[in-house]
């Protein structure tokens, strides 16, 4: 079993990898739906042969949350916009994935020198939650859009769920359930000022650049 | 002589302990007298704006200020004292404030304000550096705790900056000349009569708590008096308007203060109690009669100014012949501040006379080349301060009047403001006339001051050649009855006519053609031009019927326009650039979260 | 009675003591020159005159020659002419003397303000620049006098055994009796610094302020600026001759005789130099400060 | 009772969205603010009982907190009654929103467990984010929108701080506070480490230590002034309360020195970098915001130190908390009035609203601690604590941040409160109810500033206590 969940850390890092390297908005949703799936496997295959009640609570509703309605709010949001594909990426795409390349190696030797306590289901966690965390923070700062932010603002979550979900159970459920809705929540009203945004964008499109920042009121 | 109150204050550090000793009786008197002379004169000066302002707030801040200024001569706590010296600062600033309207009233205020607050928080380290020495925030405690010789010399430079900035030592001075004009007279008679002084007082208070300093801090002190004395009286000579003139004044007489508390240090440091109590003393005495003479002058120059409705004294003339009474006030005042006998500033400028004297024969070579400086220095500044004040005297009350004759009626000057001049003028007499009581108790102060036994100290070589002074001003002011008497004797068989002043056989002359107070100083300003950045502009007059030109000079004060205006400007400048260049992305801000993460990552788990 | 008889010689020889300038002066320009008595004569016939008052003065304007003869007469009591000690001794007295004249100085230049005239303002003008100056100089040289006779009183700063420690002081001495000289001929408005004689308003500066003042003012006036060079000539010999209280009847033909030099030196300058441009009378006075302040340190190298 | 003091004002949120009037709707609000102030006031006679297992327990840490928070809400709530008389939109959105905030503050001062803990700090912000855009302008928008991201990513690295401290806390099995305390010898030093910088970093973006500080200026420049007060007072201060707690194990752990010295370089950060941006700032609000910013650089420098300036530190938070409050107050009664509060468009408030004009230039003295307010002495106790524990340089550095902070809001509001009055845009009068909510805190400030209860002194030094620094 310790085997399956090697396969899905690497294929949660591998999912983010492209994620960075796609800049079609629409596409990069779906692939993060994809991601969250797998992650949302993840508690049925951690404790091999004895699946509690807790882990499949913890799957269902991960599964439900980010690979359906998450993905869905965020089509919802970019209904309105007309942008379908990023502008301009900070970084180009190439670079961007070099980058990423770089940073996945940074984490796996950052994780060298820490070592989990007690006996982790895979050795590949750590490593890779940190490479799917800081891939999620570069695509935050790489992306001007604000869906784009919102997408790897999900994938540091991601990452982040990755760590938590496979290490340990000091956590009672509900505030990991609250952890999760919290996160929901979050994309949620992300959403909504997104959408907030862009109708502002479009009542007076002169000022797409937000140039005159926060002064009034 | 040393009194306590005690009171439990429940706020940190705090407690409600108040001392009296002689250093704070001093600055204790000069604060009252003051307070009550300028708070009387108020009730006159402030009848005109009783309808148009909230003068209601203007005194509760003036009650304030008095309070504050009681509780700061008298705390004994550290906290205590700073809370007193902020509730000052702040409440004098809403007195400065007082006609907002004025874009140099606000500027001023504000100026006051940071640079006030900003001195504040060097006293903050200053005491909590000594607190930390002694373990306790009271003074005594404090005082008790032996001070090792470079944190002594740290707390010193600390107090010359922190008390510096309000008692307006050169460069820190900015301020002071534009508070002092922008605020009501009686409020800037307050300032510089008072509120300065708690800078002296405080350093005072410091090298009480000290103790024994290293003598370069004497060395700096005398240097720092002889700066301040010699540009405030240059920099008084070149202003055209009266109170600002005034307020450099103060700047100068803080100078002769720092010249006097210099030699006592240097006293100090050298062993010699003497030349400590003289210095000390003479500094103390000149507080408290800078102190009264300020106050008359700044009070005098109210009633012209309400007068006159304005402060430029080439505007002025020939008041003597209007407000006679107030005329004579002023020259009681101009007297004093000049050090001239009869007043009060001819005994403190002697005593610290006296002290630099001393200092010469008996301090070791340095000390003499310093004391020499200083005693240079300071007959420079009579004299110089004689100018200007003969300038002033002259330009605004004596000649013709320099516009037409109705524009200077203004309010009538009532009783209320008028006792109040005549009861510092009278301090002013009773001191220079019989200077026993006052010089005593100063230097009982200056005692105190360098924890010497008065009674052990040869204080007759000093009060001996005071009875001779006064005697021998007595016999000037008995050989000035006699000659009068002589030249009315003379005068009784002749006839004598009155007729215009002999032109010299020109005819057609005006008023305008008088001397104007920029000509009169124009001499003096341009031998010191190098240093006072004087500047003349005067068009060139062209053809045979030229239009009419107009000439200005001023005098520019190097701290403020070339150390504090570029600095402060240069500070904004990046300010806005900064603001500007403010990452517009969010990408940036989440960058620097990234970064910050990285880099304490690296430094703290490498 | 000392004072008196001070007052008395000063009011005798003060008068006398500008006559002999005067008639050095007439020598030099091959004249006869008026009698040495002239000054007297000329204060006598303005003692008799009735005075002229400007309506826009004040009584400032009246009290300035009466606060000017009252001070330098206290002047004198400070100084020692010859055997007679000065009455008036005590430490500390050169500060009475400074002020003093300070004082009369103040009421001065207002008195030539209140004339509301410019000549006067111009006059009140420069002698307010020159008297800094002058401050510096006289202040620089009780410095090094009081340095070398460790008193900060006049008599005994330039009396006692001053003249017989020129050996030891000598180039201090001669430094701060240069600078002195310098002092006198500047605070008594001689020439080079100023004209006593000339009637050309723009130049001057101690006559200019007068202008207005007449009668037995002007009367008291001329006899306090005469007192006025006399006490500071009788401040200068005792630095250079020695005056001894054993031998009162050597001592005064010592003073009378350096009264004389005085004067004739005075005279000799007068009539030699030429009157300073005005904006070079600073460089000359800063001249003396500098001499006495090279006094100041040589007396501080001597230790 | 917790539990109620929780729900109270959760439920109450819930029903305001029924079908309800805007007067009702006010009322509820005072009335649950009310009822939530009288509550807290009786925690401090006697302190609640431990609830749900030892999740929720108020300790004096907690019970500091939970005052501030109470207080702020009601001093809001009397505002509010004048502020919506002039305002024609609707209160329903705000008012839901404060509600749930208050609710999930008070889950923040009473959780003791970290998991609980950055539950309830995640729910804070995101019911705080609607708040910011109010006015539903670009600018509003925008701002909301960088507040949302910032705190989020900052929530989210507080949360990998969480899985640290419980991997460190591996043998402790659990991340009930008082249990991680007990255990302390066994944490795993490497991984509380790691845990340690998360936490700062995560809640500081929160916080707005700098430099996480940058969405601040823009968040605080576009809330309305009674939005202001609570994200200035209280829901920064949550934050804070967290990285106290951090602070309890660290010190229990003895690792209070590695942790001091990032506390004391972001504290100085965050003295200086406002330093450096306030010169240049035009808009009252913004300049509050970068006061905000330094305030918060002095909480974490007084933790830093320690002893005396853990004290000061605390006492800070409550003279932080009010000086913010009359600072924003008075802000949001200003902008309320003349349409902005830029320096260049509103000038002589004095001379048309006196009462308003003073209060102005007390929120500025209150603000930059001059002496008859509160902040006065905790800002001393700061700095002396610097001065104690010997970090000189740091005295004199923060004294000169401080010096220029003063400088520059002195400009703005002074600029503000004096001049040639302009008249305001939409004529409004003075209003009781705005200027008694201010003036109440103003009287709070200054008594604290004169007057230290011995129950608040005591309370404090239960709580420092409690973190139990050396």
């Amino acid at each position: 079993m310790t085997s399956w969940v090697d396969v899905i850390c690497i294929t949660v890092v591998f999912l983010s990898l492209i994620i960075l390297s796609n800049y079609r908005v629409a596409a990069m949703i779906r692939i993060f739906a994809i991601q969250s799936f797998v992650l949302g496997l993840l508690p049925f295959f951690l404790h091999a042969f004895c699946i509690s009640n807790r882990d499949v609570i913890l799957g269902v509703v991960t599964m439900v949350l980010k690979a359906v309605l998450v993905p869905s709010i965020l089509f919802w949001a970019i209904r309105h916009v007309s942008m379908r594909s990023e502008v301009k990426p900070i970084i180009g795409l190439s670079a961007s994935i070099i980058l990423g390349a770089m940073i996945i190696a940074g984490a796996f030797w950052v994780s060298l020198s820490l070592k989990l306590p007690g006996k982790p289901a895979s050795d590949l966690i750590l490593p890779c939650s940190l490479s799917t965390v800081l891939l999620g923070f570069m695509i935050m700062v790489t992306r001007t859009r604000a869906v784009t932010q919102v997408l790897g603002y999900l994938i540091m979550e991601n990452g982040i769920f990755l760590f938590a979900v496979s290490l340990f159970d000091v956590m009672p459920v509900l505030i990991e359930m609250g952890i999760l809705l919290d996160i929901f929540v979050a994309v949620f009203i992300m959403a909504i000022v997104v959408n907030h945004i862009n109708e502002e964008f479009e009542k007076n499109p002169a000022s797409v650049t937000f140039s005159k920042m926060g002064e009034t009121f | 002589m040393e009194k306590y109150f005690q009171s439990s204050w429940h706020v940190p550090f705090g407690e409600f302990s108040l001392k009296f000793d002689p250093l704070s009786f001093i600055f204790l008197v000069a604060v009252i007298i003051l307070i009550l002379c300028a708070g009387i004169y108020a009730v006159g000066y402030m009848r005109p704006y009783a309808s148009k302002r909230p003068v209601g707030l203007h005194i509760f801040f003036y009650l304030v200020l008095s309070l504050a200024l009681i509780v700061i001569v008298l705390a004994n706590n550290v906290i205590l004292f700073l809370g007193a010296w902020e509730i000052m600062s702040v409440s004098a600033f809403f007195l400065v404030v007082f006609k907002d309207e004025e874009s140099d009233v606000r500027r001023a205020g504000f100026l006051y304000l940071i640079a006030s607050h900003c001195g504040t928080f060097l006293l903050i380290i200053m005491f909590f550096l000594m607190a930390s020495n002694s373990g306790s925030m009271n003074f005594d405690i404090i005082s008790h705790a032996p001070f090792p010789p470079v944190l002594a010399g740290v707390i010193f430079l600390l107090a010359i900056f922190g008390f510096g900035v309000k008692a307006g030592f050169i460069p820190l001075h900015i301020w002071l000349p534009h508070a002092h004009p922008a605020a009501p007279s009686h409020v800037s008679a307050v300032l510089s009569g008072v509120m300065i002084k708690m800078g002296i007082y405080g350093i005072c208070r410091v090298l009480w708590m000290i103790g024994v300093l290293p003598d370069w801090c004497g060395y700096l002190l005398l240097i720092i008096g002889v700066l301040c004395g010699v540009m405030g009286v240059l920099y008084a000579l070149g202003q055209h308007e009266l109170k600002r003139l005034l307020a450099y004044h103060s700047i100068e007489n803080i100078g002769i203060v720092a010249l006097g508390l210099g030699v006592g240090l240097l006293g100090e440091s050298h062993r010699m109690p003497f030349l400590a109590v003289l210095g000390f003393g003479g500094a103390l005495l000149h507080v408290f009669n800078h102190a009264i003479f300020k106050g008359l002058l700044f009070l005098a120059a109210g009633a012209v100014i309400q007068k006159t409705h304005t402060g430029e004294m080439d505007r002025m003339g020939g008041m003597a012949k209007v407000m006679p009474l107030v005329s004579i006030l002023f020259l009681i005042g101009a007297l004093a501040i000049c050090g001239l006998p009869l007043f009060n500033g001819f005994i403190s400028e002697f005593i610290i006379y006296f002290g630099l004297f001393q200092g010469i024969f008996h301090l070791p070579l340095q000390g003499t080349f310093v004391c020499a400086l200083g005693i240079i220095a300071l007959a420079l500044m009579g004299t110089l301060a004689l100018a200007c004040f003969s300038k002033v005297y002259g330009t605004v009350f004596l000649g013709e009047p320099r516009v037409p004759k109705g524009s200077q009626l203004g309010e009538r000057i009532s009783l209320w403001m008028c006792i109040p001049m005549i009861v510092l003028a009278g301090f002013c007499l009773w001191i220079g006339l019989f200077p026993r009581t006052a010089a005593g108790i100063a230097f009982l102060g200056g005692a105190f001051l360098s924890h010497a036994d008065l009674l052990e100290l040869p204080m007759d070589n000093i009060f001996s050649p005071l009875t001779c002074m006064i005697g021998g001003v007595v016999l000037f002011l008995a050989l000035v009855l006699i000659l009068t008497y002589l030249r009315v004797l003379f005068l009784k068989a002749l006839p004598a006519s009155v007729s215009e002043t002999w032109r010299c056989g020109f005819s057609y002359v005006t008023p305008r053609m008088q001397y104007t107070s920029s000509s009169f100083a124009r001499l003096i300003l341009d031998f010191f031009k190098r240093i006072l950045f004087y500047k003349r502009t005067f068009p060139q007059v062209k053809g045979f019927f030229p239009q009419s030109a107009s000439m200005s000079s001023s005098v520019s004060d190097f701290f403020e326009e070339f150390l504090f205006k570029p600095v402060f400007g240069k500070l904004t400048n990046l300010s806005r650039k900064l603001d500007i260049s403010r990452i517009r992305y969010t990408q940036m801000y989440l960058m620097y979260i990234f970064l910050y993460l990285i880099i304490l990552l690296v430094w703290k788990l490498k | 009675m000392l004072i008196f008889s001070h007052w008395i010689i000063v009011f005798l020889l003060a008068p006398l003591f500008v006559g002999v300038i005067a008639k050095v002066k007439a020598f030099f320009a091959g004249k006869k020159g008026p009698s040495l008595f002239q000054p007297f004569f000329d204060l006598q016939r303005l003692f008799q005159k009735d005075s002229v008052y400007s309506r826009t003065t004040t009584w400032v304007f009246r009290a300035v020659p009466i606060i000017c003869l009252a001070a330098v007469l206290l002047l004198a009591l400070l100084v020692p002419l010859g055997p007679f000690k000065a009455p008036l001794q005590f430490t500390g007295d050169i500060f009475l003397a400074a002020s003093i004249l300070g004082l009369a100085r103040f009421f001065m230049i207002i008195a030539a303000l209140d004339t509301g005239y410019s000549f006067e303002g111009m006059g009140a003008s420069r002698e307010a620049f020159f008297s800094c100056l002058c401050e510096m100089i006289l202040f620089m040289n009780f410095i090094t006098l009081s340095l070398a006779q460790h008193s900060i009183s006049l008599s005994s700063m330039i009396g006692g055994n001053l003249p017989l420690s020129w050996k030891l002081w000598g180039t201090v001495l001669i430094l701060v009796v240069g600078s002195f000289f310098i002092l006198i001929l500047a605070e008594n408005a001689r020439i080079p610094i100023d004209d006593p004689d000339t009637h050309l308003e723009l130049t001057m500066i101690h006559e200019v302020k007068i202008l207005d003042h007449s009668g037995v003012d002007l009367g008291f006036l001329l006899y306090a600026s005469a007192i006025k060079l006399f006490v500071f000539a009788g401040i200068l010999i005792p630095i250079i001759l020695p005056i001894e209280p054993v031998n009162k009847v050597m001592d005064m033909l010592i003073f009378l005789g350096g009264m004389l030099a005085v004067s004739i030196a005075v005279g000799i300058v007068e009539s030699t130099t030429a009157r300073l441009r005005l904006n070079r009378v600073n460089h000359l006075l800063l001249i003396a400060f500098a001499l006495g302040f090279f006094g100041f340190v040589v007396k501080m190298w001597k230790g | 009772m917790l539990t109620l003091l929780i729900l109270l004002p959760f439920i109450s949120a819930l029903g305001i969205f029924l079908p309800v009037s805007k007067k009702f709707i006010l009322k509820l609000f005072i009335a649950v603010s009310f009822c939530h102030g009288l509550i807290v006031a009786l925690f401090w006679m006697q302190r609640p009982p431990v609830e749900f297992n030892g999740f929720l327990v108020l300790d004096p840490l907690g019970l500091i907190l939970l005052s501030i928070v109470s207080f702020l809400f009601l001093s809001v709530s009397v505002f509010m009654i004048g502020y919506f008389k002039h305002e024609p939109r609707s209160n329903r959105l705000l008012t839901v929103c404060l509600l749930c905030l208050l609710s999930t503050m008070t889950l923040v001062a009473v959780s003791y467990h970290f998991g609980l803990l950055w539950v309830s700090i995640e729910a804070t912000t995101l019911f705080s984010a609607p708040l910011i855009s109010y006015h539903r302008n670009q600018q509003s928008l925008q701002a909301t929108w960088r507040y949302l991201l910032v705190c989020s990513v900052g929530i989210a690295l507080g949360l990998m701080g969480t899985f640290f401290l419980a991997i460190a806390a591996h043998d402790v099995h659990t991340l009930l506070l008082p249990a991680i305390l007990k255990g302390s010898s066994s944490l795993s030093l490497n991984w509380m480490k790691l845990s340690i910088i998360f936490f700062i970093v995560g809640y500081g973006c929160k916080m707005g230590l700098a430099p996480t500080h940058s969405w601040k200026p823009d968040a605080y420049g576009q809330a309305t002034g009674m939005v202001g007060v609570i994200m200035a007072g209280a829901l920064t201060q949550c934050s804070f309360l967290a990285l106290l707690r951090i602070a309890q194990v660290c010190n229990k752990a003895g690792l209070t020195e590695f942790y001091s010295s990032i506390l004391i370089v972001s504290g100085m950060l965050s003295l200086l970098v406002p330093a450096l941006f306030i010169l240049g700032e035009k808009s009252i609000k913004r300049a509050f915001a970068y006061s905000s910013i330094e305030n918060m650089g002095l909480l974490v420098l007084g933790l830093g130190l320690g002893a005396v300036g853990l004290f000061g530190a605390l006492f800070h938070m409550i003279n932080n908390a009010l000086a913010k409050s009359v600072m924003f107050l008075t802000a949001g009664s200003i902008a309320q009035k003349y349409g902005s509060s830029r320096a260049d468009e509103v000038k002589g408030i004095i001379h048309i609203y006196p009462l308003t004009g003073i209060l102005l230039v007390a929120a500025f003295l209150a603000g930059t601690g001059m002496f008859p307010f509160a902040t006065f002495h905790s800002e001393l106790l700061i700095l002396n604590a610097a001065i104690t524990s010997r970090h000189y340089c740091l005295a004199a550095g923060g004294v000169v941040c401080l010096g220029v902070m003063f400088i520059g809001v002195a400009k703005i509001v002074l600029g503000v409160v004096h001049g040639k009055p302009r008249e305001p845009l939409l004529a409004k009068k003075e209003n009781t109810s705005m200027n008694a909510a201010i003036l109440l805190a103003v009287v709070l400030l200054v008594g604290l500033g004169l007057w230290m209860p011995i129950g608040l002194e005591k309370m404090i030094n239960n709580a420092v206590k409690l973190i139990g620094a050396v």
